[in-house]
């Protein structure tokens, strides 16, 4: 039987999301390797595109791949090579980043970043009805970033919700930690903290917690980590929501990619992974214990 | 008959006063420019997060400063904290359910953590004294090592503290001693200690003999391997040291912990005023670049002056300004 | 003057007898790679005894000096002390059992105190710390001794070459050694300097302490040893008790021939046109105000006591230091902002300090060699052709003594680096010459050899400045003599006035004579 | 010691060899490995890769060489890298309205990438050697601003080149002569230029004289500043090279353009046998030393032998490795 070489190329797990993202993927391949022997696996993991692009040659170029998937670092470096991978007759699946041209793969499953910030947003929105005052820890700087800043603002519009300073905490609990303790000595006086991602979101509530200001605001995190999942679910009253972009998208990418090799199911197409907004009703449904996200 | 050497020592001292005096003004200006855009910026809360976030690179620089006097380098802190501070808490974590949730796991965790941090540290310094490969070359390849072994250790995510045991290790980072936390007394002793070290033990005069010429250092029957090994020892020591106050901070660690802290700590060290060829090393000029560094953060994170894009600009030429006021012709390395 | 660190720790030889040698070398040899560099060496030093070892270039005496205190190892033979075979692992070692080495090369740490130099390795402390008011009196005290009023806390790098002598000096005299060995201590130093050492000298002595000495210097060496050993191409020729050797058979012993006048005879020059015209100079705070001319074909002589400002001004006209006043050279003046500048007018310079200033000791010699006048060897490419010619005649014409053609110039003998040196500067084809000690540290034989060249240099047209601590050189070889006190010319002689006693009443600020400041 | 100098000159011909095939056998290790590993990588496609790949690297590490032979060190080539080709692409898309999409606006940014490297080196240049700064400060200053500068530029996200002209301008990366790239072409050269510069000409001598000993060059009429200027204004010229053959493969630059490239570039040279603390350099060194580790990656990729998070800690362990096989005792700093 002819084995089939997929080829995964994921930008490495520099933070919390990645991390869980690297786990989702190693998983899927893990279960396919050991389900499908016809099937083999190439993983390899950026840290800058420039890398990135070096993998999928080398993946090309020596491992022979009949298929792609691939999270691109960046978008526009990578839709050159992709495009080649393409062209050399190879399937290619994209996940969470379009690439900048159109048409180029076959399967595309993503998250959504606008919508991402569009709920955390509406979810402010909702919960300050007469307005109130923030403060946003952005990630580090990107597309993606910018997307979702964006789809915030957009939601919060006309909401009397101010938004007293932005700074960016690189999706790291340490400078998330340092820009919250900043935060709290400018700005004797805030609602909220829109963290917009987990790993964020805990350096931000130990920096609160420490300052002795907890009961004065709360804070909404996102990306779906296991821990903020679980407060709140149990009720935590400075933890009420979170906002899902999960990175077990890699994982389901992976699976569906293998699927089209090996079942005659039709593959082909987008899958959009909305992100919803996870309360106390439904957090269960978001808990993964085993994910170190 | 020398008369003109009569001057010497004089313009010895004025130079050295100049010198000294650059960070020292750098650090005063920023804290004048601080306090006027914001008036909180002096207030104790404030004061209290500068100084015992920076406790941390601190710490560490102030190992570093022997290090880079004795000629040397090292690359590998920033990696090492992440590095050790996962290991602590893995450790911790294991013990829980034999030793529960207690303050002997903790000490356990701390031990383990200063003994982890001495092994990285001899054997930086073994591969360097012994096997003479470049200082660069060794820290370079160890600072890798240690970030790919702990995003091994937490699988790419976070390894995190139990949090039982996290609460009971809290005070560590955020108690103290009559309202100073413990981050800054620590700080404080380290600086202390390696200030007398450097000024008035011999070891000290030993560092800075060796990175001026390590012959001349080797014929004065001072022990230069064994001087230059105990600086990389010392420096994994104290980066243990700063291990065991940042897992309470934050209970966790991963791949992104202590990223650019090397940077950081040398930039402090040089900013400080201690020669990054070696042969001259000050400890307090060290305390005043850390603080400079962490203050720079802190103002810039307290005005909205500038797009958020460019603090790192702001940063570097400041970075560079520093060091511009206490340019004095030296060697121009 | 409180000896308070100098006990020789030894009691009192018996007078009149020392059968046991303090420290003693029984058929050394030594080879570096392959080249045999000390062939069977035997020599003992007693306690008490001032020994010469005096030699030619090259001729092995650092080596040996080397090997008696445990900086290199013998390829074969036996290192006795007090009669006990000893090997010394390394020269911590040595120094604990009481073996001190001067090396010839400095070995102070250029960014160190003098104070900090002086106790290197062995600091004095109270319990853990330095006890640092007992230190810097102890400093004050040795420099006092040696009547060299530096400040304890003055940078090395920041004082000059005799006084970086007296610092390393000062150095050895802490370490309470039983055995001085000390490597041309006197070449860097002024007679003033010299006879403060030489007191020192006879001090240790009456306490026991057994002094191996090498010098180039052989009045010196007739002076103060008691007992002088001659080495030649790594085989000692000869050895004598003082009385048995004067000055002319050392020097025919070292050299294997014999030796005419050291200095040839001057011819006047004057008449001649000036070439090189300085006008109210100054150096920083170190020269002021110096006038003075340079005729074609001339030697001139710099004297002065040490730190008088002789290598400032030289270095202010190179420009390398910062200077004001004006310059001509053939007339026309000059800006001389930088070393190029100044080669390209036709002035070079050979710095005193050679380790610091003139060659690079991790370096061959060919790229020492040329690396001033690089120029005159590439076009576009370095001709290595033409530097390895050069190179040939470099040897052939100074004389270097290399165990071979690619060693380091940090393997060098101490003299046959300065011969490098000189060679290196002549290269540029200089108009004018500035020479800074040119024989520091060089044998008799080759001294000859150089002034020799100096003055064929002279008659070819050439002007030549000569900065020299050691008086019988400017006196027997400059036709005219400036002399410094502070920074300023205190007086020219010429003719019959080159002479010890009238330059040196004029360095020590005893009596105003001749045209002074120009 | 005693022992160690009994051996010197004969050591130092045998020294000279094993120090010179140390980094070859690494080389020809990985090769061996690469082979075993993966029939394909010996192919002409996975060669080619690597060349080209390794050409930024290279081309940087050349003029790197130099920079640290004469005793300095350049921390912001990688972040200058993610500058210019930012500010390229901007310069060409800004063009295309009145020129069109044209090799003329392809002309004027490589034309503006050069100017920009050589304007961005002289920075770097004149603040070390006028100012009197440490090159390890400012360039570590000029690193955090260019960084920040692109990512200003950028707003955050990427600078992306107009499409059509990034296909136009894309030979300069895939394209070549006789079969071969242009970018391995470009490094050859660039490398063959650096070696008769190194070995064969003034520049290269002056910049190793004073790299071992600033004072005696400055006697020896070498003009230490400008020398040592040039070696700031021709790296940031071959960063500008790297750029313009940088910019067809991606056709973007952002944030994360050229991250960590100053330490890969220097770890290549060091690698390569040249002193970290200046005095001698060697540029073919250089050049293998970039191979190994554009090989690392490479066969990183060729087996999922391990972890991708243990990636790291392979690559650490290989560069000192090959660092331990021309290990002789030198200086270890
Ligand atoms: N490490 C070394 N490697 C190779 N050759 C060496 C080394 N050290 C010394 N030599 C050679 O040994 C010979 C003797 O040198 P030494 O320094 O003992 O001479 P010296 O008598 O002290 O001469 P000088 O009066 O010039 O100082 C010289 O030819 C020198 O080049
Ligand atoms: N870099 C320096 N910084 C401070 N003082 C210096 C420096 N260099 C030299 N001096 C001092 O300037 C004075 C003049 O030194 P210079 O070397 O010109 O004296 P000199 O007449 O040549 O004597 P000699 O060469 O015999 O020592 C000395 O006292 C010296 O200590
Ligand atoms: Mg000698
Ligand atoms: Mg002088």
């Amino acid at each position: 039987q002819e084995t089939t070489v997929i080829g995964v190329s994921i930008p490495a797990a520099t933070h919390g999301w990645a991390g869980g993202m690297n786990f989702h993927a190693q998983e899927a391949i893990d279960r396919l390797e050991a389900t499908y022997p016809e099937l083999d696996f190439v993983l390899a993991t950026a840290s800058d595109p420039a890398k990135q692009v070096n993998d999928i040659e080398d993946m090309m170029a020596t491992r022979n791949i009949d298929a792609l998937v691939v999270l691109p670092f960046e978008s526009e470096p990578l839709t050159a090579p992709v495009k080649r991978v393409k062209d050399s007759g190879a399937w290619v699946t994209v996940i969470d980043r379009g690439l900048s041209e159109d048409g180029i793969e076959d399967l595309y499953v993503a998250g959504d970043n606008p919508g991402f910030g569009t709920t955390s947003g509406m979810f402010f929105k909702e919960m300050m009805p007469d307005g109130g005052k923030i403060v946003v820890l952005r990630g580090i700087p990107t597309t993606i970033d910018n997307e979702r800043v964006e789809g915030f603002q957009a939601a919060i519009e006309g909401s009397g919700i101010e938004i007293l300073g932005m700074e960016h905490g690189n999706w790291n609990r340490d400078d998330a930690f340092t820009v919250m303790q900043d935060f709290l000595s400018k700005y004797p006086e805030i609602d909220a903290v829109w963290a917009s991602d987990d790993d964020m979101a805990i350096g931000v509530l130990a920096a609160i917690k420490e300052a002795g200001r907890m009961d004065e605001m709360w804070v909404l995190g996102g990306a779906g980590m296991k821990e903020m999942i679980a407060r709140v679910r149990d009720g935590d009253p400075y933890v009420k929501a979170n906002v899902t972009y999960p990175p077990s998208m890699s994982g389901t990418a992976i699976e569906l990619t293998a699927l089209n090799f090996v079942s005659n199911a039709p593959v082909s197409g987008k899958f959009v992974i909305g992100s919803v907004l996870v309360t106390q009703e439904n957090a269960e449904k978001f808990y993964f214990p085993d994910s170190p996200f | 008959m020398a008369e003109q050497t009569t001057n010497a020592p004089g313009k010895a001292g004025f130079k050295f006063d100049l010198q000294a005096l650059g960070p020292i003004l750098a650090l005063v200006v920023l804290v004048v420019i601080g306090t006027l855009l914001n008036p909180d910026f002096l207030g104790q809360q404030n004061i209290t997060n500068v100084l015992s976030r920076s406790a941390f690179i601190g710490i560490m620089a102030v190992g570093m400063t022997f290090v880079i006097t004795a000629g040397g380098l090292d690359l590998s802190v920033g990696s090492m904290t992440a590095f050790i501070a996962g290991i602590m808490i893995m450790i911790m974590n294991a013990l829980i359910p034999s030793l529960g949730t207690s303050w002997g796991v903790i000490l356990i965790g701390m031990g383990a953590g200063l003994a982890l941090g001495a092994l990285a540290g001899a054997v930086n310094g073994f591969l360097i004294t012994r096997m003479g490969i470049e200082a660069f070359i060794v820290t370079l390849g160890s600072m890798v090592i240690f970030r790919s072994l702990v995003t091994w250790l937490a699988d790419g995510g976070t390894i995190s503290l139990n949090f039982a045991l996290g609460s009971l290790y809290e005070p560590v980072y955020y108690g103290g001693l009559f309202g100073i936390r413990w981050p800054i007394i620590v700080f404080a002793v380290v600086a202390i200690l390696g200030e007398i070290a450097m000024r008035h033990t011999a070891y000290g005069r030993h560092c800075a003999a060796i990175g001026s010429n390590e012959q001349v250092a080797l014929y004065s029957a001072v022990h230069v391997k064994r001087v230059r090994m105990l600086t990389y020892v010392v420096l994994g020591t104290l980066v243990g040291l700063a291990s065991v106050l940042y897992v309470p901070r934050l209970g966790s660690a991963s791949n992104s912990t202590g990223l650019l802290w090397e940077l950081e700590t040398i930039a402090a060290v040089i900013i400080g005023g201690t020669l990054l060829s070696g042969g001259f090393g000050r400890v307090w000029g060290t305390v005043v670049g850390v603080l400079i560094l962490g203050l720079i953060d802190n103002i810039l994170n307290l005005t909205d002056l500038v797009s958020p894009y460019l603090n790192g600009a702001i940063q570097g030429v400041i970075i560079i300004l520093a060091v511009v006021l206490q340019r004095a012709r030296k060697s121009s390395r | 003057m409180q000896a308070t660190t100098l006990q020789s720790g030894q009691p009192e030889p018996p007078p009149g007898q020392a059968a046991v040698p303090a420290l003693a070398l029984r058929n050394v040899q030594r080879s570096f790679g392959p080249i045999r560099i000390l062939h069977d060496i035997g020599i003992e030093l007693h306690a008490g005894e001032v020994h010469a070892l005096i030699g030619e270039n090259g001729a092995g005496k650092s080596t040996t000096m080397k090997i008696m205190s445990g900086y290199l190892a013998p390829s074969a033979g036996e290192i006795l002390l007090d009669g006990v075979p000893v090997s010394f692992a390394r020269s911590r070692e040595a120094e604990a059992r009481g073996v001190t080495l001067i090396h010839q090369e400095f070995n102070l740490a250029q960014l160190l105190s003098v104070e900090q130099n002086i106790f290197l390795g062995h600091e004095l402390k109270r319990g853990w710390l330095l006890d640092h008011a007992t230190m810097r009196a102890q400093t004050r005290d040795l420099l006092a001794r040696l009547e060299t009023p530096l400040d304890p806390r003055a940078q090395v790098s920041s004082i000059s070459v005799p006084e970086k002598q007296m610092v390393e000096i000062a150095k050895a005299l802490t370490r309470q050694a039983r055995v001085l060995i000390m490597d041309e201590p006197t070449a860097a130093l002024t007679n003033r300097e010299t006879s403060v050492l030489f007191k020192q000298i006879e001090r240790l002595k009456a306490e026991g302490v057994a002094i191996l000495y090498t010098s180039h210097k052989l009045d010196e060496v007739a002076r103060i040893a008691d007992r002088v050993t001659v080495m030649r191409d790594g085989r000692i020729v000869r050895s004598a008790l003082r009385g048995e050797m004067n000055e002319d058979q050392m020097a025919e012993a070292m050299v294997g021939r014999e030796l005419s006048d050291m200095f040839p005879a001057k011819r006047p020059a004057d008449g001649a046109p000036p070439v090189l015209e300085v006008q109210r100079f100054s150096v920083g705070d170190a020269v002021r105000d110096v006038s003075f001319t340079l005729r074609r074909g001339e030697i001139l002589g710099f004297a002065g006591l040490v730190g008088s400002g002789r290598t400032e001004l030289m270095e202010g006209l190179i420009g390398v230091r910062h200077s004001s006043g004006s310059v001509a050279i053939n007339g026309a003046p000059v800006h001389l902002h930088s070393v190029e500048a100044a080669m390209a007018a036709g002035l070079v310079y050979l710095p005193e300090d050679r380790k610091e200033h003139g060659l690079i000791l991790t370096q061959d010699m060919r790229r020492n060699l040329t690396l001033l006048a690089l120029k005159k060897f590439s076009n576009l490419l370095v001709d290595k052709r033409a530097e390895e010619a050069a190179l040939d005649r470099a040897i052939q014409e100074f004389d270097i003594r290399a165990p071979e053609r690619s060693v380091l110039v940090g393997n060098l003998s101490g003299g046959n680096q300065q011969k490098l040196l000189l060679a290196k500067i002549m290269l540029a084809d200089p108009q004018i010459v500035i020479i800074d000690e040119p024989t520091r540290g060089i044998d008799v034989g080759t001294k000859q050899q150089f002034y020799g060249f100096i003055h064929r240099l002279a008659g070819a047209g050439h002007s030549v400045i000569v900065i020299s601590s050691e008086m019988t050189e400017v006196i027997g070889l400059c036709d005219r003599v400036a002399v410094m006190r502070r920074g300023r010319i205190a007086g020219e002689v010429q003719g019959m006035d080159v002479n010890e006693d009238t330059i040196v009443r004029l360095a020590m600020g005893l009596e105003k004579k001749g045209n002074s400041n120009g």
